[in-house]
């Protein structure tokens, strides 16, 4: 038993409890959120593969039906999760570094929903229990409300609502769906609920069993920002501060997959679950990317584009082998440095110039050459050029889909990826190589060091998982044939 | 007995398809997140009625029950516990978003949906 | 534009309709086949540690549970102080 | 001369999707490729029928193909139909959620 396992949603738990405990003594309340968030990436590291069973409940046998069963809440911790923890508390740590240094005074309701998110969805990855799963979804879609609703943006309020509105409608689906498993197995452990699926002791093919699939799939859909939710989704990135934005979509996507194993562990089985997630991330990757091109605000623009690449790892999944799923685990992982860059890279622009609309905007390659250089690297990494990490996720994907026999689906992705580039380069030129429209007013503003500081870094990520893919990809891929 | 559990499952299934209807139709935010707990808590006693059993006792061991006899016709326990956690939930987001209405409230001065969440994206685009 | 709407109110109003059906006759079938599964293993375990077995499985078994539903409270209040202007960034502090 | 008569309305109206404010040639070119993008995309999914039937796959295609060209422009109408109104989404959220369950319920098992 690993002691460390918990303690990585522990830390930033507490860490949120104290902050907003004694967020009126402002330079420690910096200090010591700095210091967690430099603890962060360090912890999953530090720790050791292995199960934890809260409270020391081990498995028990029921002697009566021969049944294996988990009654205690049980996190299992592997490589997937490592380097998913260790990245998402990177990216924590960076974005709470940027928000530390942006404002002088620091708000301890937002530190606290800041390192809220991180813990809920450590907690996701974690658990291997559908119900605790379902518990911090539910603390994580609130951190997300808190998280826009800080952020003192026009309409956030209105979009918050919204979101919370669609919220209410998509997670009781959700707990509904959950409540029809425990009544079909008896469980809500989800080794527990596979194995009764695998032993037959629940006819897979019983349509109340598929109704409950339907039902978690929609909650899903809610939880990834796939259509038809992708509108309210790159709406809350867009509400938000682009840092907090950074950290937003990556709680998105690692909700996403952490959901979607879960549902992958239980109905690998059954044909129409891979159909079902095919069809919704080629939805997303049509509607996502032509409703990216047709923006004129570039945080939606990022938050539209966002959306559109889950289609990606919906799609790895979707097809189901062990290559596949490999890629669009790999694909979840790039995505969430490379959004987040972009995400920072954009919000410094939003800092230099306070304008979000990219006609009013123009000439800025001269202003701020090192933003714009870091910014073409992570559109070009988006877009899959090689020899960036993007590249190396949809080469993989686009041979998965060869490999099993759909090559429309590859030529789909490899046209996404065009039409990504499109919207990047769109985007690029509006800002920094057209000529500066003379109503824009340049005050001399410098853009904060730490944010170069927190591009630089990705930007070194995104370049090494570039050249050296088997780092992650070798672990991952051992990780797939576990479950499979 | 059973039909007890069914006619609860039943009442539950009611209060989601009357949440989702009162979602869609109903155009008062107010009304309409009234109408949307309803699907909260249509989940919230469909779990409950999970944890039924005809004839059983609750599960609790009073002094001089036997426990093996217990064990076996007790309700289930588990259900129950986790439906204490899911009306926290409930209750929680129902609050924030009430919260968000009482804003809104103030700035709109009305409570009509079409007007308080209507497209904003038009708006915000290009203001001078 | 009231033409569509009505459409629109319709098609929603069906759709509807087709999912309650659906909702119902799966409740139905389902009722017949619920499984006990680990809540029987409670029902053995927990009488050896306290008499209510509902207190038992929400402070014991899943008492980490129990903790996030206390961070959910407390993120509520947070948000709500929130929302009516404790906290937020920037200038509208 | 007629279809130059239509993409010239079909640019027209890209105006409309842009105001109020200018129309910058880079939006306008943008919208082109997303209109050019997503017929073709459309199309091409509509291929993967081919796994379920080939006739079905053929026919599907080529009715999508027309109908999507002769409609052009869609990308004004995909953009109203997913603008930032709580209606528009919850009925779009409700339609869905009434498809998928309905859909796996009844006929999960044909897949």
């Amino acid at each position: 038993m690993n002691e460390l396992i918990p303690l990585m949603v522990i830390v930033p738990l507490m860490a949120a409890l104290l902050i907003s405990a004694f967020s009126k003594f402002n330079k420690a309340t910096k200090v010591f959120a700095f210091v967690v968030a430099l603890c962060l990436p360090v912890i999953p590291i530090a720790s050791h593969y292995g199960l934890h069973y809260f409270g020391g409940y081990a498995p028990v046998m029921d002697n009566v039906t021969n049944v294996m069963y988990h009654p205690a809440i049980t996190y299992s911790f592997t490589f997937l999760q490592q380097i998913f923890i260790a990245m998402l508390g990177l990216l924590t740590f960076l974005v709470v570094f940027i928000y530390l240094t942006k404002y002088k005074k620091v708000s301890g309701p937002y530190l606290f929903l800041l390192f809220l998110g991180t813990a809920a969805v450590t907690a996701m990855l974690l658990t291997d229990d559908i119900f605790h799963m379902f518990v911090f979804f539910e603390i994580l879609a609130l951190a997300q409300v808190g998280i826009v609703a800080a952020s003192s943006i026009d309409y956030s309020y209105e979009m918050a609502l919204k979101y919370m509105v669609l919220g209410s409608i998509g997670s009781p689906m959700m707990l509904l769906g959950i409540g029809f498993l425990l009544a079909l197995t008896g469980s809500v452990n989800v080794t527990d609920i596979a194995a009764a699926v695998h032993n037959g002791l629940v006819d897979a093919t019983s349509p109340v069993f598929l109704l409950s699939l339907g039902l978690i799939f929609f909650g899903w859909l809610y939880a990834s920002g796939l259509p038809p939710f992708h509108t309210i989704k790159s709406g809350i990135y867009s509400k938000a501060e682009p840092h907090g934005a950074a950290l937003l979509q990556s709680f998105t996507v690692v909700s996403m997959i952490s959901i979607v194993l879960i549902m992958f562990r239980i109905y690998s089985s059954l044909p129409i679950f891979e159909v079902l997630v095919v069809f919704f991330s080629i939805l997303a990757m049509i509607l996502g990317v032509s409703l990216a091109l047709t923006q004129t605000d570039f945080r939606r623009m990022i938050g539209f584009l966002a959306v559109g690449e889950l289609g990606f790892i919906g799609l790895g999944i979707g097809l189901g082998t062990q290559y596949a799923i490999t890629a669009g685990l790999f694909q979840a992982l790039n995505e969430i440095i490379i959004t987040a860059l972009l995400f920072i890279g954009f919000g410094a622009i939003v800092n230099a110039t306070d304008e979000v609309d990219t006609r009013k905007l123009g000439g800025l390659l001269a202003y701020h050459p090192k933003v714009s250089i870091m910014l073409l690297i992570a559109g070009l990494a988006m877009a899959g050029v090689p020899p960036l990490s993007g590249f190396q996720s949809k080469l993989m994907l686009v041979q998965a889909s060869l490999n099993c026999g759909f090559p429309e689906i590859s030529i789909l992705a490899i046209m996404v990826s065009i039409a990504t580039f499109v919207v990047f380069v769109k985007t690029y030129y509006t800002m920094f190589l057209k000529p500066k429209p003379n109503e824009l007013e340049l005050e001399k503003k410098e853009v904060p060091r730490t944010m170069i500081f927190a591009m630089g870094v990705l930007l070194i990520i995104v370049i090494l998982l570039g050249v050296f893919p088997d780092i992650v990809t070798a672990g991952i891929s051992n990780f797939v044939g576990g479950i499979l | 007995m059973a039909q007890t559990q069914l006619a609860i499952l039943f009442t539950s299934a009611a209060l989601v398809v009357i949440g989702l209807y009162s979602a869609i139709f109903i155009d008062n935010i107010i009304k309409k997140i009234i109408g949307i707990s309803f699907i909260e808590e249509g989940a919230n006693l469909f779990i409950v009625a999970i944890g039924y059993k005809p004839g059983g006792v609750v599960p609790i061991l009073m002094p001089g029950m036997d426990t093996s006899w217990f064990a076996t016709n007790a309700a289930y326990p588990l259900p129950f516990g986790l439906v204490l956690t899911s009306i926290v939930i409930g209750a929680s987001t129902l609050a924030v978003m009430l919260a968000l209405v009482m804003v809104l409230y103030r700035r709109y001065g009305t409570l009509s949906t079409s007007v308080m969440l209507a497209d904003t994206s038009k708006q915000e685009e290009y203001d001078e | 534009m009231s033409s569509t709407n009505t459409i629109r109110n319709l098609l929603a109003a069906v759709m509807t309709a087709i999912f309650s059906v659906t909702l119902f006759d799966a409740i139905f079938h389902l009722s017949s086949i619920i499984n006990p599964g680990v809540s029987n293993i409670y029902n053995a375990l927990g009488t050896q540690i306290a008499p209510n077995l509902v207190t038992v499985v929400i402070f014991d078994f899943r008492a980490y549970d129990t903790l996030g539903e206390s961070i959910i409270l407390l993120t509520a209040g947070l948000v709500v102080l929130l929302i009516f202007g404790r906290g937020l960034l920037g200038d509208k502090q | 001369m007629k279809l130059y008569d239509q993409i010239f309305n079909v640019v027209k109206q890209f105006k409309k999707l842009f105001s109020p404010g200018p129309v910058t040639n880079a939006d306008v070119s943008g919208s082109i490729t997303a209109e050019i993008f997503i017929i073709v995309s459309l199309v091409l999914a509509a291929l993967l029928l081919r796994h379920v039937s080939v006739l079905l796959a053929g026919l599907v295609t080529l009715i999508l193909a027309v109908v999507l060209i002769s409609n052009i422009p869609l990308i004004p109408k995909f953009k109203i139909e997913q603008e930032d109104s709580l209606e528009k989404m919850l009925f779009y959220a409700v339609i869905t959620l009434a498809i998928i369950v309905t859909f796996i319920y009844w006929g999960g098992n044909l897949v």
